[in-house]
């Protein structure tokens, strides 16, 4: 294992000191493993988002006027503990409640569960919404469901416009239902990640093959296929995200993201064949984002975010946003 | 070899459970890298390594009080499914056991089948999904069989132990339909699950601990 | 070699489809491989910039407002042809002058001087600024000299906040130079880059070893360490850079640069160590960047860049920009 | 053999360099590798593909047109510092052959000079600072002490090649002071200058092409 880094143990709170001293807009909790926006919220819903270490700029670099109030930074690929989001919660409640943005995964969904009820017991308005974008994960009652996945990075952008916007927290909710429910995603990657206290990659992935339908943990993906062009790589992509939702009904956002490890000079090839990919499918791209937004610590490989978007979630993407990961407006 | 289970026997438990995930956490981690995120033993490793900590700096004074320390350690240091999922056992199986001093064998299975009970009622996970269920029931089950039939508590605890591990054994054909392992559909099967693994080392750490008493 | 690619030779091409679908607000000259600003610039002087590619964002992802007016794309970690420079000049010189943004490679200044002499003859007033920061590279009358590495993007932002200002071509030249000559730079990588059309890594290199000194195209570095921790790299690499310029004097900005295939939690946890570093020496950070700014391909490491900034060097850094790489204040 | 190098023989030199610049990519990349960025044989090989597509689509009329065409091609197609610096070889050796009709070994050889020489302008390079110099420069001098001395042109020439040849070989221990393999200092040496090689390639399709014309 090749990493900048100390030590195993102490990557996540070396990482948060970096922050702290790179962005003196945020505060950061060092024994909450908190980073918090400094920006004025007063009266406005509070957006609270978080996960495992590992995805970064998700979350932290998130923070900031217009999107999350705070964010929780668990382990690497390991979700954070209610006391973090609790903890979070007291620190950016200014009294209009706060939003919780939650991925589909049992450990975010049972933790975040656990700190809605600790929250309410101490008098703190709290909503959530649960982001289940992958369309490689077959969607069942009978299963965890979907993985979440880049659609957060939208949601985040969309509801904090509207939070920003001084609006109750049932619309902000309301707000990041839609673009939850808008959105679908799909990934594939090229080689492993490493997680630092592992040491060793989660797989292993011969030269000439890819996996196909990865998430952003180091888990397998559905299904292993040889390594294929970009264009057949955009062609599968689109397709399968295509067949699962009609995004020829409105614009869409579109977000590529790399997954830590792949320069942008290789999504940027990927994006042109996805644009080609869905333009021959009669979908329109109102707005976009290559780079790396929503990662899987060095994995190589990158996933594709569509959200279909009505008028009110443009105005709200395109209203200002300051944080270290997405700033435009101001 | 004792009758009843006492404080001195469920710290011990406790501290030989954190010994062993910690000698098995990169084993446990290498079961979770190949169907989920290559964590798990890691974060169990963390976890009970601060249960540890809270059991020297501040020794409970009862059965339900330790378990309860335990479960809150955990909810607060571990994360992910199994920090929340272990957490909550121990908090309800100390709930079940509030007000006992020892727990003979009957209060024993109570206390373990109420912990167990809410990990059902938070993951909403059956039996055959591939979790640590898998390895939970039967050995709780096991347990009560063998009290039943009139065993001697360390033999029902050992047969719980025995049942334990054929329970994780038994989750490498399964296909997960719940936790990190579902995502992979039908490659989810022929691997162990780590968090099945996980928890027969939990009855077993209790099977050593009370045949050792 | 695993990339996301349809083939070697078509890598750069492909990229800037991708930058044209992505990025409405720039045109894509794909005969010349110009990137050219759509943002207006009546009366004022025009950056151009340019390179070999596989440094992305660097440097079509700074054209825009407040940046560069066109960028050049040579092949990869090939610096591009005289043809190129004079379409950018020809196609964004509004009467006030261009001013070239040269990195200090043989080819890149041959090929600029060639460029200049012929837009020269077609009455473009130009200006030629060079970037030569590499502390690794001993600098020397009787070599090449200095490699230009990171101050260039701060010179970039620098020079282009000035353009936009309308100062006329001998300040903005002046502004760039004062940038140039306060800045320093230093690289170290954990692995080599692969040059597509080359299809294996330029170098090889050990588990346990890294490269101290590196550039920006694969070449090794100054020479070979055993790889040490996130703390000793940044003491390594802030006591080559203030040992080689007194950046006591004035506060400074700072840019931790990964190179590629390193994941922004390794390059958060480094800015931490670094900026400790900074500070043991009484050194002042008053801006900081920390991602991919210039890359060399997939290559995991990172470079620091410093420079030392007065008033107008903060005034102009803070100044709106609004590209595809750094974007501000609109 | 002839004695004089007409514009069929130059238009033969400059395709079989093209040729062989297409064979030996993958070798000179492997320098330029060790030392450099790792582009060399391929820049080269693309721009001289584009010379000869270039040649195809507009036979030049004469020696200097089609040097000039070489030039230019080169300098619009392959960037970089080989592509500026072959570039002005060419223009410069097609202004040094201006009027000529054949090229004696005499013209030959102050037109290759000439292009030598703007390299140096150029490149401000020395001899010996492990550049495309240590086998150009040889090459000219071997060939002006070959006419000297009464060499027939074929001899002349591969007189020429071979020194050329000897000249990239003793760029192995040189620690370059120009170009990127500059930037390594004393890790430099060991190592043949990518630049030398092409050159001594362009050399011996000269060498080749003039003794079997
Ligand atoms: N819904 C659930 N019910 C019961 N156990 C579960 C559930 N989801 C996951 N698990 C258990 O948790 C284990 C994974 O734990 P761990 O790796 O620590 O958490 P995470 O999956 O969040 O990384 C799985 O192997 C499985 O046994
Ligand atoms: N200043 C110079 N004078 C003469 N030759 C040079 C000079 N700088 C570089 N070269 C030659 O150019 C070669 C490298 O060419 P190439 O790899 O195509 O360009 P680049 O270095 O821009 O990638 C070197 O091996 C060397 O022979
Ligand atoms: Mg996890
Ligand atoms: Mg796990
Ligand atoms: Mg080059
Ligand atoms: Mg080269």
């Amino acid at each position: 294992m090749k990493k900048l880094i100390n030590t195993p143990a102490t990557v996540l709170s070396d990482a948060l000191r970096g922050i702290a001293a790179a962005h003196p807009d945020v505060t950061v909790d060092f024994d909450n493993r908190l980073i918090i926006s400094k920006a004025s919220r007063e009266g406005q819903v509070a957006l609270v988002s978080g996960g495992g270490s590992g995805h970064e700029p998700m979350h932290g670099g998130f923070v900031g006027h217009g999107m999350l109030a705070a964010a929780c930074a668990g382990e690497i690929f390991t979700s954070p503990t209610p006391d973090q989001m609790l903890a979070a919660a007291t620190a950016v409640d200014s009294g209009a409640g706060v939003l919780f943005i939650v991925k589909n995964y049992t450990g975010d969904v049972l933790n975040f569960e656990m700190a809605a009820e600790l929250a309410g017991e101490e008098g703190i308005q709290v909503e959530t919404v649960l982001v289940a974008d992958d369309v490689s994960v077959e969607d069942s009652t009978w299963t965890a469901g979907r993985r979440g996945v880049g659609t957060t990075v939208i949601v985040e952008k969309v509801a904090g416009a509207a939070a920003a916007e001084g609006r109750p927290l049932a619309d902000v909710k309301a707000i990041a239902a839609k673009v939850s429910a808008n959105g679908r995603s799909m990934g594939i990657a090229l080689t492993s990640c490493t997680v630092p206290a592992n040491g060793k990659p989660s797989f292993d992935l011969p030269e000439d093959e890819m996996e196909v339908g990865v998430g952003i943990h180091g888990e397998p993906g559905r299904r292993r296929e040889k390594l294929a062009s970009a264009h057949d790589i955009a062609e599968e992509i689109v397709g399968a995200i295509a067949a699962d939702f009609d995004f020829t009904g409105a614009p869409v956002i579109a977000l590529l993201s790399g997954l830590g490890g792949t320069p942008l000079i290789e999504l940027y090839g990927m994006y042109g064949e996805i644009s080609q990919a869905l333009e021959s499918r009669g979908i329109t791209v109102a707005r976009t984002l290559v780079g790396d937004y929503i990662t899987s610590l060095d994995m190589a490989g990158c996933s594709l975010t569509l959200v279909s978007a009505d008028d009110e979630i443009l105005r709200l993407w395109d209203a200002p946003v300051e944080t270290a990961g997405l700033r435009w407006g101001r | 070899m004792t009758d009843a289970v006492t404080l001195a026997t469920v710290d011990a438990w406790l501290r030989r459970f954190a010994a062993e995930t910690a000698e098995q956490a990169a084993w446990l981690t290498e079961l979770d890298s190949a169907i989920g995120d290559a964590d798990h033993g890691t974060n169990l490793a963390r976890g009970m390594a601060a249960v540890v900590e809270k059991l020297d700096a501040a020794p409970p004074a009862d059965i339900p009080a330790l378990l309860k320390a335990v479960g809150m350690t955990l909810i607060s240091k571990v994360g992910g499914a199994s920090g929340s999922l272990y957490g909550s056992f121990f908090l309800e199986a100390g709930k079940a056991a509030a007000g006992a001093d020892d727990l003979d064998g009957r209060a024993l299975e109570a206390a373990l089948r109420a912990g167990v009970g809410s990990i059902v009622a938070r993951g909403k996970a059956e039996p055959g999904d591939k979790t640590m269920l898998d390895a939970l029931l039967p050995a709780v089950d096991a347990l009560q069989a063998a009290l039943t039939s009139g065993s001697a508590l360390g033999d029902a605890v050992s047969a719980a132990s025995d049942a334990a591990a054929a329970g994780r054994d038994a989750t490498e054909p399964l296909v997960a339909r719940k936790g990190r392992a579902s995502y992979l559909g039908e490659r989810s099967a022929g691997h162990l699950d780590p968090g099945a693994a996980s928890s027969a080392i939990l009855v077993k750490t209790l099977a050593d601990t009370v045949t050792a008493a």
